[in-house]
This record gives C-alpha cells, sequence and structure tokens, in this order.
C-alpha cells in the first residue's frame, strides 16, 4: 500500500530531523547571510549601567555556571569583562560552583591579551570557588576576606592585592554581574545580597533561565538581563569589542525557521491524518 | 537519640538562627554569624560522600563483573588518576587546567549541544494543536521563536514587538504567581521541618 | 525588637505557622479541616502501572534530582510509595534510578516498605532501587541505558528535574514508554508538557503526593499553602484597586 | 585542516560525543566515564585547595580557632552512613544543614519572592491617556490572580472559580510555550559553538 507523504509528515525518525538540523547548522556557518542585529533594551540599560560607574568602581563577577554553559555565556561575560577594564573598573570574581574558578581563569585568559597593561591582584582578581551557597553569600555580606578565608582561588593571599583595597563587605561593589545558570543562582543572590542591601545587580543568564526571571526584572530587583548568545552579540556591537556571538546570529535565525519549519510540517501531517482517519494520530499528550 | 536527636537538632539550630536574624539584638547577631561558618564547613566537608558513593557504585559493577564493566574500572581509574594529579600539582598546574580544557570541556558542551537536536524532535512531535491548550502553547512558541532571532525583524518589526509582548506581560505574569505560590511553598515545607512535623528524611531505618 | 524589614514576613510566618499546627492537630483529633479537590494525572498512574503488568515489562520511577533540603523530593516520594504499593500488588517490576547520594537510602526504603505493606515483602528486588550518579548528565544517560536494556512499559519523572529533563523525556518516548511527569522546576515544566502523555504542573505534585499519602502534616501544610495563595491573590486585587485610585498605602506597606 | 594536536583532539571527542545521537555505543560509554571521573575529581581537588585545606591550616593548624572543631565532628558523622549499624549517626549533620536551610528559607525569601511580587503587580486599571499600558496592567493582574486561582486546591473548582482557573491555565500555557521557544534559542547557541570549532577551527573551512 502506498504511503502518503502526508501520512509521513506525521511520524518522521527522529534522526532525519538531526540530518537536516546539522546540514542547517553547517550551510549557515560556512555562508554567512549577515542578518541586521538591533540592540535591545535590556543590553542598552546593562551597558549604560556600567558606563555609569566611576573609574575605579569594583564590579562582583558572579561566575556561577560550568563548561556545559560556557558556549552560552562567555561572549557576554567577556565583552562585559572587556568593558569593565576599558572603564577601568575593577573586576573581581568569586563563585559558589565548583568550576566557578576555572570558569573565571577562562574569562581572564579571553580578556588579559587585549589589555596588556592591565594586572592580576590590581585590576582582575579570581577568589574561586567556596562552599555553602547561600550561606557563604551571606558570609560575604558579613566579612568578605574571612569568608573566602584570606585566599584567592590560587591560595595567594589576598591582603597582598592592591585591587582588595576598600573592599570589607559586598554591598562596597557598585554592581554584581551574576553569570548564573542554575542553583546557586539568580534568586539566593536576590534574596541574601541585592534585595536586603541594596546592590544593583546585572544577570547574564541562558535562554531557559530568561522566562522565570524575568518577574525579578518587572519588579525591579534587577538591573537587567543580558539573556544568552543573543545578549552578548547585542553587548558586543553596542561596546564596540567584537567577539564570537555575531557570527551566530544567522544560524540561530535559521535553526529556529527549521525547527518551525518541522513544527507546520509535523501540524500538517496530523490534521491530514486526522481527516483521512477520523481519528487522531501521533505521539499523545495532554498538552 | 536516633530520631529525637537529630529533630532537636535541627529545631534548636533552626530558631536559634531566625531569632539571631529576626531580632535586632546585639547579643544574638554573632549567633547567626557562626552557624553560618559552621554550615560551610559541614557542607566543605561532607563533599567525600559523593566520591565514596561513586566509588562503592562502580567498584562493585567491577567486582561483579556486570555488563559493561569495563567502563566503571575506568571512570575509577581516571577518578583517581586525576585527584591525585591535582592534589600533587596544585590547582595551576598545567596537567590539571590541560584535561579540564581541552578533554572534559568539550565533552560536557557536546554533550549540552545534543540538547539542540533533542529539542528540535521534541518540538516537531509534541507541538500539535491537538486542543485548545496546545495550539496556544504553539502559537506563542512560534512567535516567540522567530521573534527573538535577528530574522523575526528582517520579516517584519512586528513579530520582535509581540514576542517581547508575550514575554513581558503573560509570561511575566504567570511566571510571578508560580514564584508566589513556589514561595509559600517552600515557607510551608520550612515551617513543618523547624516544628518537627516533616520527618522524612529519616526514614531510612 | 523585630529588625526593620522583617515585620510583615514575621507576622505572616508566625500566623501560618499557627494555623498549621492548629490544623495539623485538629486533622490527628479526628476534626474536619479542608479536604484537596483537584487532582490531575492520578488516574493515569493507575494506567501506567495496568500497562507494564500487561506487556509484563517493568516501571520506571525516577525521583529527580533535588537533595532532601528540597520540598520536591518530599512530594515525589509519596508519589512512589503509591506507585510501589500498586506494582507489589500486580506483581510488577518496579525500577527507581537515584541521582543523589542522600536521598538513594529514603528512595530504598520507602519501595522497600511498600512492599512490605501490599504483603509482598519477599519480591522486593534490592538491585532495582540503584544509585546511578551525582552528575546529571551522567545519571540521565544511566537511566536511558536502563531504559533501553529493560524495555520499561512506562516512565514516571517526579521531582526536581534540571536540563536533562528533555533527554529523559524524548529517550522515553524513544524507547516507546508511557510518560508521566510532574515537577516544579518551572523552567523544566514546557518540555515534560511537550514530550510526555500527562503532566502534573507545578505545585501540582504537592496536591498530589498530599492526596495520596493523606497524612495530617502534608494535608495540613496544603490547605496553608492554599490560604497562603489566597492571601496573595487578595493583595494583588485589592492593591491593583488601590493603585487605580492613586493610593499607594499597600504597597508601601508590603516593605514593611 | 588544523595542526594543533589539541584541536584534533577537541574534535575527536566532539565527534564521539554526538555519536550517542545515532545509538548508544562503547565510545560514548567511555567518554561518558571519562567526563564524570574529571568532574568529580575536579570538585575533590578544588575544595581542597579552596577551602579545606586553608581552614585545617590556618584556622584550626595554628590553634588559635579550637571551636572550628565542632563542625568538622558533625561533618566528619556523616561518614558514618556507610555503616549499618551507626548509619543513625548522619541524621545529625543533616539535621543541622536542614536546620540551616529551614532558617534560611523563612527569613529570606517571603519579601522578595511574595510581597515584592505582588506589590509589583499593584498596577492601576486605569491608566489615563495610555490605552495600551491599561491592557498591559489588567493583562498582568488577571495572570497573575488566575494562575494563582489555579493552584488552589481545597476548593472546589466550580462556576465562576472554575472559569478564572481556566485563564489560568491558558495563561501558563503562553508562558511554557514562550519559555519553550526562548529554550530553543539557548541550545542552539551552544550547539553552533561546537559546530564552529569542527568547522572553522578544526577542518579550517569558511573563515
Amino acid at each position: 500500500m502506498e504511503v502518503s507523504i502526508f501520512t509521513k509528515l506525521d511520524s518522521l525518525d527522529r534522526r532525519w530531523i538531526f540530518a537536516f538540523q546539522a546540514l542547517v547548522f553547517c550551510i549557515v556557518i560556512l555562508n554567512p547571510v549577515g542578518l541586521a542585529l538591533n540592540v535591545g533594551d535590556q543590553v542598552r540599560t546593562a551597558f549604560e549601567a556600567i558606563e555609569s560607574l566611576p573609574e575605579g568602581s569594583i564590579v562582583w563577577f558572579a561566575t556561577d555556571y560550568q563548561a556545559a554553559n560556557a558556549a552560552e555565556l562567555e561572549p557576554a561575560a567577556i565583552a562585559i569583562f572587556k568593558h569593565c577594564m576599558q572603564k577601568n573598573l575593577r573586576v573581581i570574581s568569586g563563585s559558589t560552583w565548583p568550576e566557578g574558578g576555572a570558569m573565571m581563569s577562562r574569562l581572564i585568559n579571553y580578556v588579559a591579551p587585549e589589555f596588556p597593561d592591565k594586572e592580576y591582584g590590581v585590576d582582575y582578581l579570581n577568589l574561586g570557588y567556596r562552599p555553602g551557597g547561600q550561606v557563604w553569600l551571606q558570609q560575604l555580606t558579613d566579612d568578605l576576606p574571612a569568608a573566602v578565608g584570606g585566599i584567592d582561588h590560587f591560595g595567594d593571599p589576598i591582603s597582598a592585592y592592591p585591587i582588595m583595597e576598600g573592599l570589607e563587605v559586598i554591598q562596597d561593589v557598585a554592581m554584581i554581574i551574576g553569570i548564573h545558570v542554575g542553583t546557586p543562582g539568580t534568586p539566593e543572590y536576590i534574596r541574601v545580597i541585592t534585595d536586603p542591601h541594596n546592590v544593583p545587580m546585572i544577570t547574564v543568564l541562558p535562554a531557559v533561565s530568561v522566562a522565570v526571571t524575568m518577574p525579578y526584572l518587572a519588579s525591579g530587583q534587577l538591573v537587567s538581563i543580558v539573556a544568552s548568545l543573543r545578549g552578548g552579540a547585542e553587548y558586543e556591537l553596542i561596546s564596540g569589542f567584537s567577539g564570537t556571538a555575531m557570527t551566530g546570529m544567522d544560524s540561530q535565525s535559521f535553526m529556529n525557521l527549521t525547527i518551525v519549519i518541522f513544527v507546520i510540517l509535523g501540524n500538517i501531517g496530523f490534521f491530514y491524518n486526522k481527516y483521512k482517519e477520523g481519528s487522531s494520530g501521533g505521539g499523545g499528550d495532554n498538552v | 537519640m536516633k530520631r529525637e536527636g537529630p529533630i532537636a537538632l535541627l529545631m534548636i539550630s533552626g530558631v536559634l538562627y531566625i531569632v539571631s536574624v529576626m531580632l535586632a539584638s546585639p547579643v544574638m547577631e554573632p549567633v547567626a554569624a557562626t552557624l553560618d561558618d559552621w554550615y560551610k564547613i559541614v557542607v566543605g566537608f561532607i563533599n567525600l560522600v559523593g566520591i565514596i558513593s561513586l566509588t562503592q557504585v562502580n567498584g562493585r559493577a567491577v567486582l561483579r563483573k556486570s555488563s559493561g564493566w569495563f567502563y566503571n574500572a575506568l571512570l575509577i581509574v581516571v577518578l583517581y588518576g586525576y585527584i591525585i594529579l591535582g592534589l600533587v600539582g596544585g590547582v595551576g598546574n598545567v596537567a590539571f587546567t590541560r584535561i579540564y580544557d581541552n578533554i572534559l570541556t568539550p565533552i560536557l558542551m557536546t554533550i549540552f549541544s545534543t540538547l539542540t537536536f533533542w529539542i528540535g524532535s521534541a518540538a516537531y512531535r509534541a507541538f500539535r494543536a491537538k486542543n485548545l491548550d496546545a495550539a496556544i502553547l504553539l502559537v506563542a512558541g512560534i512567535v516567540v521563536m522567530i521573534g527573538r532571532v535577528t530574522l523575526g525583524s528582517a520579516i517584519s518589526p512586528a513579530i520582535p514587538k509581540a514576542a517581547e509582548w508575550i514575554l513581558n506581560f503573560p509570561t511575566v505574569a504567570g511566571m510571578r504567581a508560580i514564584e508566589m505560590g513556589a514561595a509559600i511553598g517552600g515557607i510551608v515545607l520550612a515551617l513543618r521541618m523547624i516544628t518537627g512535623l516533616e520527618r522524612s528524611f529519616m526514614s531510612n531505618d | 525588637m523585630i529588625k526593620e524589614g522583617m515585620l510583615l514576613t514575621f507576622i505572616l510566618e508566625v500566623l501560618m505557622g499557627i494555623a498549621l499546627l492548629v490544623l495539623v492537630s485538629r486533622a490527628r483529633a479526628g476534626k474536619k479541616i479542608p479536604v484537596i479537590h483537584e487532582i490531575a494525572g492520578l488516574t493515569a498512574l493507575q494506567e501506567a502501572v495496568g500497562r507494564a503488568t500487561e506487556m509484563g515489562t517493568p516501571i520506571m520511577f525516577v525521583p529527580g534530582k533535588g537533595d532532601l533540603a528540597d520540598a520536591q523530593t518530599y512530594a515525589a516520594l509519596p508519589v512512589l510509595d503509591y506507585v510501589a504499593k500498586s506494582c507489589a500488588e500486580y506483581d510488577t517490576r518496579i525500577i527507581v534510578p537515584t541521582g543523589v547520594a542522600v536521598v538513594h537510602p529514603v528512595a530504598d526504603a520507602v519501595t522497600r516498605q511498600a512492599f512490605q505493606a501490599a504483603g509482598k515483602g519477599d519480591s522486593y528486588r534490592e538491585t532495582d532501587v540503584r544509585f546511578i550518579n551525582e552528575q546529571n548528565w551522567a545519571w540521565a544517560a544511566g537511566i536511558t541505558g536502563i531504559m533501553e536494556r529493560e524495555k520499561v512499559a512506562a516512565q514516571i519523572l517526579f521531582g526536581a528535574f534540571w536540563a536533562e529533563s528533555l533527554f529523559l523525556a524524548e529517550s522515553g518516548n524513544r524507547a516507546g514508554a508511557m510518560q508521566i511527569a510532574g515537577t516544579a522546576s518551572t523552567s523544566q515544566i514546557p518540555f515534560f508538557v511537550a514530550a510526555c502523555d500527562y503532566t502534573l504542573i507545578g505545585q501540582e505534585i504537592f496536591a498530589a503526593s498530599a492526596y495520596l499519602n493523606p497524612e495530617p502534616s502534608t494535608t495540613g501544610g496544603l490547605v496553608v499553602q492554599d490560604w497562603g495563595k489566597m492571601l496573595g491573590l487578595a493583595l494583588v486585587i485589592l492593591g491593583a484597586i488601590l493603585a487605580t485610585f492613586g493610593n499607594n498605602t499597600l504597597a508601601e506597606f508590603m516593605l514593611k | 585542516m588544523s595542526n594543533d594536536i589539541w584541536v584534533w583532539i577537541g574534535a575527536i571527542l566532539t565527534l564521539g560525543t554526538y555519536s550517542v545521537l545515532y545509538k548508544d555505543n562503547p565510545v560514548y560509554r567511555v567518554l561518558e566515564a571519562l567526563f564524570v571521573a574529571i568532574l568529580a575529581g575536579h570538585s575533590v581537588v578544588i575544595n581542597w585547595f579552596n577551602f579545606q585545606k586553608p581552614t585545617i591550616v590556618n584556622r584550626l593548624g595554628e590553634g588559635k580557632e579550637l571551636i572550628v572543631v565542632i563542625p568538622l565532628l558533625l561533618a566528619a558523622l556523616m561518614y558514618f552512613r556507610y555503616s549499618r549499624k551507626f548509619a543513625w549517626l548522619a541524621r545529625y549533620p543533616m539535621a543541622f544543614l536542614m536546620g540551616i536551610g529551614a532558617a534560611y528559607v523563612l527569613t529570606k525569601n517571603l519579601k522578595p519572592m511574595f510581597l515584592t511580587q505582588a506589590r509589583a503587580t499593584m498596577l492601576p486599571l486605569w491608566v489615563p491617556g495610555d490605552f495600551g499600558a491599561t491592557i498591559n496592567n489588567w493583562v498582568v493582574v488577571l495572570g497573575v490572580a488566575s494562575v494563582l486561582t489555579y493552584f488552589f486546591f481545597t476548593v472546589k473548582k466550580t462556576g465562576p472559580v472554575h472559569g478564572f482557573s481556566r485563564i489560568g491555565r491558558i495563561y501558563l500555557m503562553i508562558a511554557f510555550g514562550a519559555l519553550f521557544a526562548d529554550t530553543v534559542l539557548g541550545r542552539v547557541s551552544v550547539t553552533l559553538v561546537r559546530f564552529q570549532f569542527l568547522l572553522n577551527d578544526w577542518l579550517g573551512l569558511g573563515i
């Protein structure tokens, strides 16, 4: 019996979809179209907030993520880091995630070559991971040097570093850049540090966390959300530090288009079968 | 002592902490700081539990020669090899960071990236307009999917606007209500713990 | 004196605490307290057990990736108890892959006790409650491995989940298992809704567990939660009406 | 093609990991063992150097903070969970952690997660001269109220309550649709970087 193409559309093997997606990635990466990118309100707000910080202010990078998330978040983090260096701000990072110290080292490796006159311990510092999650964040609000045990990620005493001057508690920082993907993350920072002590925070988030975090932005508990690779691309554009995110925008467009096309094809197949058989087909769900 | 002791410790430490944080009393203030410090030390020193469990599970599989025991053996060898490498050489040691950056990182990133493919096939299979609820999910999803990428503004500036609106208003409302409910749920659970009503964490007799 | 900015928190929590204790003691004394009405997906749990029994293949119950400080874990355990009891009754195997070391012994005890309660203590297999791994992806990969080898009839995902949610649900689908999910991890709900046959959304899992295990403390807790949400509803509506007339007394009071 | 050995290793690892998309296979299982082991080992080493060693050396070692012994003993009790007879001792450190955890929830969550969120929803239902803002405020207030209603479990949902709760479910579906779509965006960016690595860095194409 001949099976109609529409019937097949209802139940393609997922591996065909995988293969098609991979093909689209290859084509778009090798032939970029260069669709225009506009800087959105969120990234503009974030940029202006950092732009307005006085020289010498401390910016706290909360590197609470791991290598799996680096691809999505690093472009934004790098662009913001570079912007901070350009504005002569001091960048200090600490993490509630065991991988956080390694992530800050990666960021430093990307940023340092462009600013040869900036020095570790003077302009930026990696305090690394400490256990305790939000309890450690609470300790940062009481006595920051004690909370980190007086040492940085590499075990060297922080008292020797000029960058620590004037930093007794985390409330002394001018801005928190929360690079967050899970728990502990943005909610913990809001509950323990930013909300009770009115410290402004910009979060760099993976797309999956954006919708969940939006209520905190709408209520004014966050300054801005720099979302995903797109946020990174916009920040690269507005700050003038070109990076890798821009090149990704075309692929995102076409991959989303691909998925939308598959969704539409699936629905055509679904309705065709329903029309033919008078009964529903395909994988059931109760949506 | 097997049940009452832990419950008593839970209640005392919890109540002490709450009192010292909520009361504006200089006498109680250091109590919270001390408890914070202790908490961090306990958390920081129980981390080997995970490693012991990992060793147990995989070691047992090796000893029993269960199917695929080779992978379990490999895991244990690499785990302890890497720990020794790190402890001897320090955090900054080249081999230690090389393995993290050039072996772990690509694997982890790639595993994470397979989600793109899973998400594609899940969307294809599940986003069917079977009923009103599904149709709403589908339409909102498609508008946001197209509206949040550069292609959306290339087609029509109205699409990104619609996507932004969906995210800024109905989505914020829905998420906010979920968050408020979750806050209350968490507080009730905490109240049940601190009053000794919730004890299922001790049911491993 | 209560610290500034803590007053409202203090008052509301004391009220909630009192309400909880009163409700629990009333329930314990056999007096009437509000009952739980709305339960989604429960018939589906029975359907899953039935399907597994018919096919003669096991059921997989995944209790999530939350630890013992996570409310969702406490919501998953009574459901595990319920499903395990049904499985014991129908002599169907249940496999429970755990991914949190501290949860593992608890899940083991719950399953074992469920079998004993059904009078089938002998048919409980210790190796079916398995600790896989603390690392999300290794845990998820382990589960999908079991799914393929054991040809499970149904997969029940209950509790806290992270990015691995879709991976689990899609592999379950690939293996042709019937799938029921319940999570309050908001960012993962859409994937379960998309890939599973039945999904309990957010706080529905707490209601389900209280309904399945109507014990005074859980039921009382759920009633207090409802009252909290009603308070939220009242605040929002009243506040919006006041704001319409330019009055922000209530909004200011919220910061006390 | 690249002549950097690390790029080649990265490419092999990437392709090996992707092989799971076709089906589970030995290469993937080797890589899985590798990443689990390295990740777990890494956290042990980091925790030792960043926290455990300085705590022992600087606080206990110099003998000035003997009180630190108390939490250390509490932590040590955790390891009794491997003994059948004394497993109950491990409940003490857990009880302590849960007590402090509950105290954090009770002292920190209500205001930012509930009160401030309710406050942010107290929006005027009539904004003179701005019809758009009026509509948007209605959308938010109605949404928060109806979704809260959807999650009432001890109220019988009949009549208007049922209708209101239905509206709540529609809001949830919109939010989940948006969330799903937004997530696609993020995951694509992760895959993109892997493909860029394979095509550009490894094969040297398209630069």
